[in-house]
């Protein structure tokens, strides 16, 4: 007979717990930016795609269009920051579920954080410092 | 092979043990081994009550619980215990409140009461609110609660470790406890537990019977490993057959049902009960129910196609009260049956449930070896334990008070007396009988399997050994036990690994089972009377004269090396109470 | 120590758990397009052609198909996660939940199919000539 | 629970009769296999027999290897949680006529713990969750004499909570513990609640402190595998919802 020593109670380590709201506020934010993406996302794909003609009449000049009013300006920064964030936030979320290696899980995050960032400061740049006289 | 070293060992993680846990543990260093998740324990099972005179709904006091309890044990009860217990049972309530215990409650926000079998008012004028319930969940609430206060004090377990044998060492030519021999399920390894004090909280061996609403673990192991020590086993032949068993799976409904107005009927309705106790009818102690309904089918007023149940009505009372406070017992019957209470009548017969009798102990809970002496350093609480505060029949709710009150005395009572004494040596070659045990079903090469043994042992106590006994049939299961213990030297196992081999469990269980059951019948057999719940058909009356005592069991053996069990007997505490006819 | 992770069957969760699955991978799906289309968006910093070039390719029956597709799970998504929110918020959401689980799915079915029939009308037309 | 009450299981009308069922059970015996396999076992049953009882029989009468836990045999102890037909279940509370018997039964152990041999898996990290959340009454100032009093609203507020048996069915049916098993889990969150909501218990602090962790409450995805799953009919889901509710804010 073996004798591995046993401990009692047999425990599982486990990281201690930080005091901290973050996960909290970003629950909190996926359900607030959620409810504002409806009218944001849905609002965009329904004046896209369905009011007059759809995709067909979108080019340039449409955009040129959009974008000299500052309503439609605020309007698509809101849209590209909250869906970014929003979709980052749940992209962390599924790389937490399913990267196995706290390693792995620390890069794929990386990726995930450098990326986003470079896509919402290229998206904010666009908007602002579009220029509807380049055609 | 590991040794360990505590003060104080308490097999058994069930209401008695957890609660003997709490008070030993900030007492003295101690471990509790249980061979189930401590959750898992039967106690979890309990539904209906544990009774104490808080007067919380109307008049009551300790004495009259006192005179019940005495009463309904057909005066078998040692009377000093059952003071004790009724007057400390409200305490033993208060505490568990105290520990978080969700009690059902009052209007005025206290613990709620009901009525249960056999409590009454006044000395039998009428039957008492006495019962402190939560649903019919009571024994899952207090065996949650004292598990989740064991976690709060950081009570030490070692789960799925079955405790296979008691060391006894000798101190100036007595026994005195030394410690335990543990089986761990996960890795089959043998474990030596040294202690000053060690408690058995093991529970009862109802698994002895097919009709059961006991688990399937419930196989008397403590009693078992103690009677192989030589040590007596008390009353064996008292086991009750609780009236309300779901026909024929044994499945248990509350006595509460019946407390909160529930009616027992015959085949053509009738309320039979009214006929064998006109008084307090449906709530009569449960032996005088089980005979009854058992009377009623014999005469041939059973119900169903064979004639073989009675039926339980809960349909006359508010759908909103079965479901509130008999959510559980509703949901056996549906699940179960396919019966709903709340429309229907339910079918139920006696199914065996609670061992009266047990390791015989003092009221410090200390185990006795003989009329006057105890083993120092061994303890026994719960459904293992004859304190005897049952007689020969228990009260419903009694059994979670005693797990509670005795529980706890055995906790304190063997974390100070470890805090008196120096270890004892363990024997020589303490774990050499365990070993053997296991290495002999382990690598046995019979042919008999352990399923079937067991399932002829249940059968013939079932048939020969229930409600009702007469010498006949007494002998009859005495032989067909006999047969199945020489059946069972030559029992093998299929599995012969060492992981979590419960088929070896298994195997080991069914001959503690064999054992008692064979106590058992020999205890029944030389027992020519009836009283509570043993009833004998060819002595129908109780007979003070010549059997108002204990029996006390011995295993022995005869000059020709032959093992037998030797009977002896012990007297009876009375310190009030006469014993009167038994009329309710 | 011998242990095994079983691979098992399928857990076959409930609806409950299908729509996690369908929300999970339609939030990923909608987040690389967003990744994709911004990208393309930032082509009008570039160049009008260029990106009237990216944009044309937009047009084709292949794309529209995939456009649909995007609408479906961004309407799906958006639907679910306001499932999502009643569940948390709405002290009845946990009882309802199966219950709003098929109002969306019937909502989900009312806007599409004629929004799909409407996206790819033009496609349709563009490879069969006008519809009547 | 019987979703269906079908006439015939009142044995008034009919007799039931035997049948041979087949279960497709999902074995690993440490000591010998490499690795889990699938084997099949027909055992004659009775339609109101539950399968454990076929798990018995097959025990006693065909392969004494096989194992699993169980105790009470009645659903109270939490023993026999296993996934029946790929759902998780307890083994003592399905009965056969509720599953379709044409097709083998598949019998496995419950997911995301690590299995130690057939049906039984180790159980420890469970009760680890299950310890860190406090799972005890923290009671606020002096111990009265007699007991706390609680109004019958108050008791009835926790009560759904109380029933849990800890048989660990919801958590592993929770697609996010099978992934992240450092997740406490719904039976952690369970307990939490039955204490959380009971008006005796001071303690909210220092549960906030668990369970508004990383691996706290926040990881839980309204999946509601866990409600279906569990035995006792709790409302899993929906106790973790309120224990969202009451940390964000800050009040039961
Ligand atoms: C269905 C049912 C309903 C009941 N309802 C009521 C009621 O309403 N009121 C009432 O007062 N009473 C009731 N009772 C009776 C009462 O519940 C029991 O008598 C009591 O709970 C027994 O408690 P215990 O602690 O002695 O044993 P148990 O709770 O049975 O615990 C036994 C413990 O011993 C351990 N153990 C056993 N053998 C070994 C071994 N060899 N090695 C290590 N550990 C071992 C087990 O793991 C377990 O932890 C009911 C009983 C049943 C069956
Ligand atoms: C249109 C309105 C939207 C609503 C109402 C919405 C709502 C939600 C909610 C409530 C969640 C949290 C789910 C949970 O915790 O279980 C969520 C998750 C997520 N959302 Fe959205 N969302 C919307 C749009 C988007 C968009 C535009 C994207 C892509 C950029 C996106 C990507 C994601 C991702 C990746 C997740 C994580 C999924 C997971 O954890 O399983 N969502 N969404
Ligand atoms: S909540 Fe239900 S499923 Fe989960 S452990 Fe408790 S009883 Fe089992
Ligand atoms: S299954 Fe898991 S995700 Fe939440 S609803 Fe239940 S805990
Ligand atoms: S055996 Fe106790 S819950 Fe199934």
């Amino acid at each position: 007979m073996s004798a591995p020593s046993i401990e009692t109670p047999r425990s599982l380590s486990r990281r201690n717990a930080q005091r901290s709201n973050f996960e909290l506020y970003s629950w909190l934010f996926m359900r607030i930016s959620g409810i504002v993406l409806v009218f944001l996302v849905l609002g965009h794909l329904f004046i896209m795609n369905f009011l007059d003609g759809g995709v067909q009449r979108i080019n340039f000049a449409f955009v040129a269009g959009r974008w000299a009013s500052p309503f439609w300006q605020v309007w698509d920064l809101t849209m590209l920051w909250l869906a970014m964030l929003h979709g980052t936030n749940g992209m962390r979320t599924i790389i937490n579920d399913y990267a196995e290696r706290d390693q792995t899980r620390f890069w794929l995050k990386m990726i995930l954080y450098v990326s986003s960032a470079f896509i919402i400061l290229l998206g904010t740049l666009v908007i602002f410092t579009f220029d509807p006289n380049l055609g | 092979m590991q040794t360990h070293t505590f003060d104080v060992i308490i097999v058994g993680a069930g209401g008695a043990g957890m609660r003997a846990a709490l008070e030993s543990s900030t007492r003295a260093r101690t471990a509790v081994l249980t061979k189930l998740y401590p959750t898992r324990s039967h106690t979890g099972a309990a539904q209906g009550g544990m009774c104490a005179a808080l007067a919380n709904v109307e008049e009551d006091n300790w004495e009259w619980h006192t005179f019940d309890t005495v009463k309904g044990g057909d005066y078998l009860v040692d009377q000093d215990a059952a003071e004790i217990m009724c007057r400390e049972a409200i305490d033993a309530v208060l505490d568990l409140e105290k520990m978080g215990l969700p009690f059902n409650r009052t209007p005025e926000g206290r613990i709620d009461q009901r009525r249960f079998g056999g409590h009454t008012r006044n000395h039998g004028e009428a039957a008492v609110r006495r019962s402190c319930y939560a649903a019919d969940r009571t024994g899952h609430m207090i065996l949650q609660t004292l598990y989740q206060n064991c976690i709060k004090e950081g009570v030490e377990f070692f789960n799925e470790f079955y405790v296979l044998d008691l060391l006894l060492n000798e101190e100036s030519g007595e026994p005195v406890a030394a410690g335990v021999v543990a089986y761990e399920l996960a890795t089959g390894e043998i474990h030596l537990f040294q202690a000053k004090s060690i408690v058995f909280a093991t529970g009862g061996y109802g698994k002895v019977w097919k009709t059961t609403s006991n688990a399937h673990t419930l196989t008397g192991d403590g009693m078992g490993i103690v009677w192989r020590k030589g040590l007596p086993l008390e009353d064996m032949e008292f086991y009750q057959f609780h009236p309300t068993g779901l026909a024929g799976l044994g499945v248990l409904l509350t006595e509460g049902a019946r407390g909160e107005g529930g009616i027992l009927r015959n085949a053509s309705g009738e309320r039979f009960m009214e006929r064998y106790a006109p008084t307090i009818k449906d709530l009569a102690p449960r032996d005088m129910v089980a005979r009854a309904m058992v009377q009623e089918v014999r005469e041939g007023r059973g119900a169903g196609p064979n004639k073989d149940y009675v039926y339980l009505d809960l349909t006359h009372l508010p759908a909103e009260q079965v479901e509130t406070k008999l959510p559980d017992i509703t949901e056996f019957a549906r699940t179960y049956l396919g019966v709903d209470p709340i429309t229907e009548l339910v079918p139920v017969f006696p199914t065996a449930h609670y061992a009266m009798g047990g390791v015989p102990t003092n009221v410090e809970t200390e185990v006795l070896r003989d009329n006057e002496h105890v083993v120092p350093g061994l303890y026994a609480a719960g459904e293992v334990a004859c304190v005897s505060v049952h007689g020969a029949n228990r009260l419903g709710t009694n059994s979670l008070l005693d797990i509670n009150v005795f529980g706890r005395r055995a906790g304190i009572a063997a974390a100070e007396y470890a805090n008196s004494v120096e270890h004892v040596d363990l024997p020589g070659d303490p774990q050499g009988a365990t070993i053997a045990l296991v290495e002999r079903l382990r690598s046995g090469t019979g042919s008999e399997r352990v399923a079937a043994i067991r399932k002829d042992m249940q059968d013939t106590m079932d048939m020969n050994a229930q409600v009702y006994r007469t010498e006949a049939t007494l002998k009859q299961a005495l032989g067909d036990v006999q047969e199945l213990k020489r059946r069972f030297a030559n029992v093998s196992i299929q599995d012969k690994g060492t992981r979590y081999n419960t088929d070896l469990i298994e195997a080991i269980e069914l001959g503690f089972l064999l054992d008692l059951a064979e106590v058992t019948v020999v205890s029944a057999l030389e027992r020519k009377e009836s009283r509570g719940g043993h009833a004998r058909e060819d002595y129908p009356n109780r007979d003070d004269v010549n059997f108002m005592r204990h029996t006390m069991a011995y295993k022995s053996t005869d000059i020709s090396g032959e093992e037998y069990v030797r009977l002896d007997y012990k007297p009876v505490v009375t310190t009030r109470y006469e014993p009167m006819e038994r009329k309710y | 120590m011998a242990t095994t992770t079983p691979v098992g069957t399928l857990y076959r969760g409930g609806e409950g758990m299908w729509t996690w699955v369908l929300h999970r991978i339609t939030g990923v799906g909608v987040f690389f397009f967003l990744f994709v289309h911004v990208l393309d968006t930032a082509l009008v910093r570039v160049s009008p052609e260029a990106y009237d070039i990216v944009i044309a390719t937009y047009k084709t029956p292949i794309v529209a198909l995939l456009e649909v597709g995007l609408v479906g799970a961004v309407l799906f998504h958006a639907l679910n996660g306001l499932r999502v929110i009643a569940v948390d918020f709405w002290s009845k959401g946990p009882r309802f939940q199966r219950q709003m689980t098929w109002g969306i799915a019937a909502v989900w079915l009312v806007v599409m199919i004629p929004g799909a029939y409407y996206m790819l009308m033009h496609s349709i037309e563009a490879l069969f000539g006008s519809t009547p | 629970m019987a979703a269906v009450v079908e006439e015939t299981v009142v044995p008034e009308t009919e007799v039931p009769v035997a049948t041979d069922v087949t279960f497709r059970i999902r074995r690993f015996l440490p000591d010998v296999d490499e690795d889990a396999h699938w084997e099949d076992y027909t055992v004659a049953l009775f339609p109101t027999d539950r399968v454990l009882t076929a798990l018995e029989k097959i025990k006693g009468e065909l392969d004494g290897t096989l194992s699993f836990r169980r105790s009470c045999g009645h659903g109270i102890c939490g023993s026999d949680a296993m996934r029946i037909n790929g759902r998780n279940r307890l083994a003592c509370k399905t009965l056969v006529k509720d599953l379709d018997i044409k097709k083998p039964i598949t019998v496995e152990p419950i997911k995301g713990l690590p299995v130690e041999k057939d049906m039984i898996v180790d159980m420890e990290p469970f009760f680890a969750a299950y310890r860190q959340v406090l799972p005890f009454l923290i009671p606020e100032g002096h111990e009265p004499t007699r007991e706390r009093l609680q109004s019958a609203e108050d008791r009835a507020r926790f009560d759904d909570t109380t029933k849990c048996i800890l048989c660990a069915a919801c958590t592993t049916s929770c697609p996010v513990y099978w992934t992240d098993g450092q997740y406490f889990g719904p039976a952690a969150m369970v307990a939490a609640h039955r204490f959380i909501f009971d008006s005796r218990d001071s303690g909210f602090e220092q549960r906030l402190e668990v369970l508004n962790d990383k691996e706290g409450v926040w990881r839980c995805r309204t999946t509601f595998n866990c409600t279906d799953a569990c035995p006792r009919g709790i409302q899993v889901t929906k106790a973790i919802q309120e224990v969202k509710r009451a940390l964000i804010f800050r009040r039961v």
